[in-house]
């Protein structure tokens, strides 16, 4: 499974707090702590994408670690 | 650390942006990002022009050839870059107000003449830059520190004056529909001839704020039940198409290309020397 | 006739030397009486493999040109008055980011749509503080057809060695006029390039300061990805709000022009040295004044005649200099005097200096020139 | 040497090509020349004028002061210009003109030009050549084969041998007036 | 002695105007007068706005309160007119370019914004006053002499642009089919709201000559065959669909007015104090 | 607080001066620094039967500005830098078709975009020349947010008076700070009305000539049905292609500023008559300078300022009058030195005249003023 | 019938003689010389004004002789 | 008599009409006072300045040279701005700043202002006003009335009650200090 090779990653120092990824998260595991993001249960995190995709910031995203080929990003 | 798409196509050390948090600007802009990845285009040969206004900004992140033009002009600006070197893949990033206030005659003309641009609108419904009055695409009643009894313009719709001004490709997305917003910009780039996308964005600082919509999260979720896709048009009953902003592809037609056209002429002199 | 001679209009002759420099991209929007710029750009261009495109506005061309010459090839647009008040924003912008390219603003009696069919002179000052700001500027004004052809190359040139605009103001009455020209053979005139960089993409630094204050320019799609903006920006190219940066870039771009005056200015004397009864003219008024000194001399009154045709940055020193031992300066200008409020900063001496003016649309005659010139002088003796 | 000439008109009756064919073919013999016009805002369909300077030496003011020849080829164009005409200058005319009888100069002559174009060479078009070559038999330093030349050059292909043909009745038309006299 | 209706709306002094024989700018500047006439409208409160070229000049001879402004800005000049005194009749006669090349932008957003001002367009497809450079409604392919190798642009069609922009009365006619010209303006004077009527016009001196098109009537015959109503679209096949053009009514609705609603916040303050 | 006294920003001040003098109606376009001017007119405006539209740019907004006077309201806008390059052509179309207007700019740093929110005195030459060809124009420049409302009245009493536009040139600085206001009550300060005729509708020449140069003005619908165009025209209003009526009209156009001087002149003097060092000043730089002058006197030396408000027409005569026996005169501004160089010009005497610049979108503190002339009196010294 | 109180008048001085009036008259009793517009037969005229719609130089037109009240010109 | 007061923060958090209050109410008592602020392009979210001149004869330069009092209400102004603090100034920080140990004053007051707006007023919006409340207790010009009648008039109707709260409850930061001392 693909999803296995990815890790969710946060970069604190760009996040800015809007908490858009918090609220689109389907599991509902990001949440805002002290005008940042932060993760409850990070086994829960379906690997989706979609806080990365939503992130004004580029502050959160899903790192692939074995990836061989460009996978797509949408 | 920053991903991928973004260390590939930013310039990473100038980032985090100038944008206010949450504001949809950000999303665009690596929605465009993400589309040029993908396409595979050669960096060198990518041109980002833009206006003025906060989304003008984009240009400046973007690690490409940019240019961060004057207030309206972008797309004037692209004509002759692209028209001097056709080889150049030429995307404009503007706001609505740049792109259709001040810059609404080059946004028609360049629909009309068929040039090979994509153009990008980051569409937050309000003159962020300048602090919040209302644009020509603020809907009727809505507020800005210049309508601060409601705005009684009608709004334009980009999308509708773009096809009536004749581009040849015009697609619609917002800031919560991100798959779609990568999707319309690939197809835009790849298509021959002028193509535009808008993408709806979100101001939280002014538009939300003067029209107590609340914060980005609250404007983008107004946005996951506003937009529905024009192909469900058909199933909508009258009422709630009122409510409704369509959004999707609406043209998508191949006709002559301006620089095309051009160069049968220059061909046409070459053969005339070489006979 | 030879193939070299060609019997042409100074709007014709502007783009046969615009051609000549290497132009290969011409944007514009008609507007009388400039148009035959942009109607002979659009026959010649496409044989030479250049391309014209005939843009919305003003505004637009303007941005055109700009954007074409950032793609690599010698840019220029050609306007009159309304145009050119209309292109003034985005002149501009092309000072500050020192993208080279050519500007022509023919003249026409203005204010305002005005005489548009007649000649003028009106807009010198306009075509040094139109636009907001202070700005770096290079103004040239050709005095016949075939010096149309020569100061259309040199303003290409000087606007690719300093990368700057370069605003060739002509006048109606040059610019339809017919004249013969030489068209020179290539190579007999100097045809310069852009500086382009030296280094790898890694180490280009678009706005670099530089020893000759001219950075180095990476067309769009060489390889150079760099950042280009109307803002005020450090030498990498991008925005900074830094009160040093600033002084520090509007220096460098003042410099240019600053420090190579002898270079970029360009005048003519016809009977200075002996004289004491001195013209300062410029563009078509040198014809009349030129007529009208000849007439004096008949006469035995020693006129001479200092020709501008660079005509900002203002010719300073020289006409301190040439002034000195003379008793008077007439300065005839189809204006209220624009030239002349120049000539009154820079002379400081006790000669006295007249302008000779209209602005009614039509070329001021050699007769006209000397009646002033006599009533001054018989007033002189009187006293 | 220094000739100014005048062509006057109405629009679309070709002056401006006329002056510019008759300044090229001078500057092929080597002499200097300046041809000018005025626009106008009426040039639609009102009066035109061309004029022509040509000197063995070098022309600064281009503007003609007062004609040395004079070509009016309406009535309205005779109006205007042929008021302050110099008794020394020659005054070319048009048979439809009405030159009235208080005629400053004493060399008139009023030919059809226009006619001549119209029945001879079936192409009122070609009137501005017509008065070409009458111009051509008034003027001493204007060469035949120079001007034939620049004529040839100037107009549309595949009008070359009409136009020479009008060339050559505009100069029977003074011709004629010299042998009759 | 000219004809009432020329007596009465016309600087008869000012009299035959400067354009060329066979010019069709002055049948459609007759057609206005007589429109007006026929609504019997106080003269002194009419205005005539024009921006820059021949089509421009119409303004000069008519009777009215006359603004010949700059080039392309006829609508904003008029927008401010009708802002500052909303009793005054507004019309705005313009050419194809002064009103969608230069004058584009103005063009579109007072259709967007509603506003009650009349525009007639004077359309030749061709720059007249400044000798016949191609303008966004010459034909594709057709000459101008900035298209000495055929123009490569496509046209506007400005009935679709100003519909797509906002305006909620379009129409198209005619210098051929004048009783129709006249029908569109007395209708577009009434409408409350923007309203554009398209009088396709003749240039012989320029379009003609340079397009070997002929004489003012041979362009005018070309009209009353290559014009077809609107209505009768339907009944076409797809082949002469190609080559006709379409003349009538394309919109005609009702929306809130721009002036209408800025006084409403007026009246609201004016309440407001009396209360 | 007092009713009348108010608190307020330059840009605010502005407005309650506008409407003061009778501002009905306001077009125009958002930009930095002038947006305030803007969003306050839209606030107030219909509150008191006024009218206030948003134009789609800066050209459309001054086109709208001129039609609503020509309708009958008083008429303003305000932009900045960029917007006042594209309001050029439509100034001078109210220029020559002598419609009353007010144009306010406020200054922010340039060449181009430059420095969008810091403050500059760069647009004073184009203030005057911006626009093609000769023409009239009136410039008031304010030193304070009370004065702010003061010229305001003052710029629209002008444009009425001699029905011309008037342009009001701020600064970043005056717009954005906040002082003491005191709003006059009705009646307190002049407010003039264009004059309007006196004649039947049959009889009225909107552009006759009159011994005061100013014809009388009617509104659109009031009955007299005139022609309006930026052509060249005779007193009818309909245009002329005669070089008398050109000449005519232009000297009629210049002359309403020539023979009102002494009107039209506004301007400050502080400890000028004993001073021997003067200070030429205007806009926010006034501010530095006072204090600059303060410090000055306080260590002996006789400093004096001269304070422009009225910039265009320039006060030639006052400054030559002025500087007859200073021996040395300073003009410190945020720019390369525009005033300097009319100071230069107008100035015949052996005074020197310096200038102390910065165009780096920082106001001039007084210490670099004092710095500069401590400098200048040094080098004075050891000579 | 209205049309008897009609009559057709030219305004030489005004035409340009370009020729629309004469193309377009139904009865095609108009025509052309020395660049003036001239009628052939004017008994034969219907009055139906469409010379006078289409001149663009106001130099044709019905004259109504008796009229009394504002007819349409359309 | 002249204070120069510089009140430092991000954006949001309203130092612009804390010091638009502040200069409204020494005019009320007859003082002149000047009030301005800084426009960084970065104005969003980023740094914000806001400087007012308090005197009883005229302000000339209209800008702030050394302040008598500087207010930080973000680590980032702090960092930007308190550097070249005078000896004799007055700092006022918030309690999130960390000001290190090489202060140039020698009279700096560290207080919980954001965190009595939230926690005490439950709305963190009013820091500014909390701060307005200090402030006056530590500038002797500033009258207690004027003060209070200024924010009642500049803030939005429905809040006055809250903000006299916040107001006094600044106020208090500073005598706490005072009384421990
Ligand atoms: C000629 C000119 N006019 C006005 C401005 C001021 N200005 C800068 S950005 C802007 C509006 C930007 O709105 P939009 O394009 O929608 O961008 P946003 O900030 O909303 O992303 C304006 C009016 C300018 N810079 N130049
Ligand atoms: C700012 C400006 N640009 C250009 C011109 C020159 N100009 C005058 S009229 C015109 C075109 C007119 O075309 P159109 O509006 O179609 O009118 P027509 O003459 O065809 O009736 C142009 C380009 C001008 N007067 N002002
Ligand atoms: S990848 Fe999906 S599930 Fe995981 S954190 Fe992001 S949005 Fe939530
Ligand atoms: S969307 Fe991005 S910036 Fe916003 S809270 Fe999440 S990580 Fe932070
Ligand atoms: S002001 Fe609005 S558009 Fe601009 S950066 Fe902030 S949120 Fe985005
Ligand atoms: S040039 Fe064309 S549009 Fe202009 S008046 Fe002549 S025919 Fe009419
Ligand atoms: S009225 Fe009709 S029939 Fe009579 S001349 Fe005119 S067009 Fe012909
Ligand atoms: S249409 Fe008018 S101008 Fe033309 S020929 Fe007939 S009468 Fe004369
Ligand atoms: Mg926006
Ligand atoms: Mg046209």
């Amino acid at each position: 499974m693909p999803g296995d090779e990815k890790k969710i990653v946060i970069k604190n120092d760009w996040c800015k707090g809007c908490g858009i990824c918090a609220e689109f998260c389907p599991k509902k595991i990001l949440y805002i702590y002290n005008d940042k993001v932060n993760i409850k249960q990070e086994d829960e995190c379906i690997k989706c994408g979609l806080c990365e995709m939503r992130c004004p910031d580029y502050a959160i995203y899903l790192e692939e670690f074995m990836c061989k080929e460009d996978k797509s990003y949408a | 650390m920053p991903s991928k798409v973004i260390k590939n196509n930013f310039r990473v050390e100038r980032l985090p942006h100038i944008w206010c948090p949450g504001c949809g600007h950000g999303i665009l802009m690596r929605a465009i990002a993400v589309a040029i990845e993908e396409l595979n285009l050669d960096k060198d040969k990518i041109c980002i022009v833009s206006g003025i206004g906060c989304s003008s900004r984009a240009a400046g992140y973007m690690d490409f050839n940019t240019l961060h033009t004057t207030h309206g002009r972008a797309i004037a600006f692209a004509t002759g870059l692209k028209v001097a070197n056709p080889d150049l893949k030429v995307i404009v990033i503007s706001g609505d107000g740049d792109s259709s206030a001040i810059g609404g005659n080059h946004l028609i003309h360049a629909c009309r003449r068929n040039i090979d641009i994509t153009t990008i609108i980051f569409n937050n419904n309000i003159y962020g830059m300048t602090g919040g009055q209302y644009s020509p695409t603020t809907p009727n009643k809505e507020k800005g520190t210049t309508a601060p009894y409601g705005n009684i313009d009608k709004a334009f719709d980009i999308c509708e004056l773009a096809s009536g001004a004749g581009a040849t490709y015009v697609a619609r997305s917002t800031v919560y529909h991100v798959k779609k917003m990568i999707e319309y910009v690939k197809k835009a780039i790849n298509h021959k001839g002028f193509s535009l996308v808008e993408g709806a964005s979100v101001c939280p600082t002014y538009y939300g704020r003067k029209n107590k919509k609340g914060s980005a999260v609250d404007l983008i979720k107004g946005m996951k039940d506003n937009f529905v896709d024009i192909s469900a048009k058909d199933k909508l009953n009258k009422d709630d198409i009122k409510n409704k902003i369509f959004m999707g592809e609406f043209k998508n037609v191949q006709e002559p290309e301006y620089i095309e056209e051009y160069f049968k002429i220059i061909d046409m002199f070459k053969k005339e020397v070489s006979m | 006739m030879h193939n070299n001679i060609k019997f042409l209009q100074g709007n014709e002759a502007c783009v046969h030397g615009a051609i000549y420099a290497g132009m290969k991209f011409f944007a514009g929007y008609p507007i009388t009486p400039s148009t035959e710029i942009a109607e002979l750009s659009a026959v010649m261009l496409p044989k030479i493999g250049g391309r014209f495109i005939q843009m919305e506005d003003e505004i637009a061309s303007m941005a055109a040109v700009i954007g074409g010459s950032l793609g690599g090839l010698k840019s220029m647009t050609a306007t009159s008055g309304p145009g050119f008040s209309l292109k003034q924003e985005n002149i501009g912008y092309a000072c500050i980011t020192e993208i080279p390219c050519v500007i022509v603003n023919v003249q026409r009696g203005g204010p305002s749509t005005g005489l548009p069919t007649c000649p003028s002179q009106g807009d010198v000052m306009q075509a040094k503080w139109g636009t907001h700001g202070d700005h770096p500027i290079i103004v040239l004004s050709p005095i016949s057809v075939s010096d149309t052809f020569e100061l259309t190359v040199k303003a290409f040139n000087f606007s690719e060695k300093y990368r700057m605009p370069v605003i060739l103001l002509m006048d109606e009455v040059i610019a339809h006029m017919r004249e013969k020209v030489i068209i020179p053979n290539e190579g007999d005139m100097v045809v310069v390039d852009r500086k382009k960089p030296a280094v790898e993409a890694s180490e280009y630094k678009a706005y670099e300061y530089t020893e000759d204050l001219v950075p180095a320019m990476a067309n769009f799609g060489e390889g150079y990805r760099y950042n280009v903006t109307g803002l005020v920006h450090d030498e990498t190219g991008f925005p900074v709000n830094s009160t040093e940066e600033a002084e520090r870039l509007l220096n460098r771009l003042m410099g240019k022009i600053n420090s190579n005056l002898d270079d970029i200015l360009i005048y003519e004397e016809y009977l200075v040295e002996d004289s004491n009864v001195l013209f300062v003219t410029f563009g078509c008024m040198t014809r009349s004044t030129k007529e009208a000194v000849n007439k004096l001399r008949e006469e035995g009154i020693k006129a001479g005649m200092f020709v501008i045709k660079t005509i900002w940055p203002f010719p300073e020193e020289k006409i301190k200099q040439i002034s000195k031992d003379k008793d008077m300066i007439f300065v005839p200008e189809m204006n209220l005097g624009q030239i002349r409020q120049e000539v009154e900063r820079v002379v400081k001496t006790d000669c006295n200096i007249y302008g000779i003016n209209k602005a009614n649309g039509e070329i001021i005659t050699p007769e006209y020139i000397n009646e002033c010139v006599k009533e001054v002088l018989g007033k002189c003796l009187a006293k | 040497m220094k000739k100014e000439l005048r062509l006057t008109g109405s629009g679309g009756q070709g002056l401006i090509l006329a002056g510019i064919i008759l300044a090229e073919s001078v500057i092929k013999n080597g002499f200097n020349a300046v041809q000018s016009q005025s626009y106008g805002p009426e040039a639609r369909g009102g009066a035109s004028k061309s004029e022509v300077i040509i000197s063995d030496k070098d022309i600064n003011y281009p503007k003609v002061n007062s004609p040395d020849l004079l070509l009016c080829l309406t009535q309205k164009s005779f109006d205007k210009y042929a008021k302050n005409i110099k008794k020394k200058s020659i005054l070319l005319v048009d048979s439809c003109v009405n030159i009235g009888d208080n005629i400053g100069t004493d060399f008139c002559y009023k030919i059809p030009i226009i006619d001549t174009a119209k029945e001879k060479i079936g192409k009122q078009m070609v009137s501005n050549i017509v008065a070409l070559g009458a111009i051509k038999e008034l003027i001493e330093d204007i060469e035949d084969e120079s001007l034939k030349e620049s004529i040839l050059a100037r107009v549309p292909q595949g009008s070359e041998n009409l136009n020479i043909k009008a060339f050559n009745e505009g100069k029977m038309l003074i011709k004629n007036i010299s042998n009759r006299s």
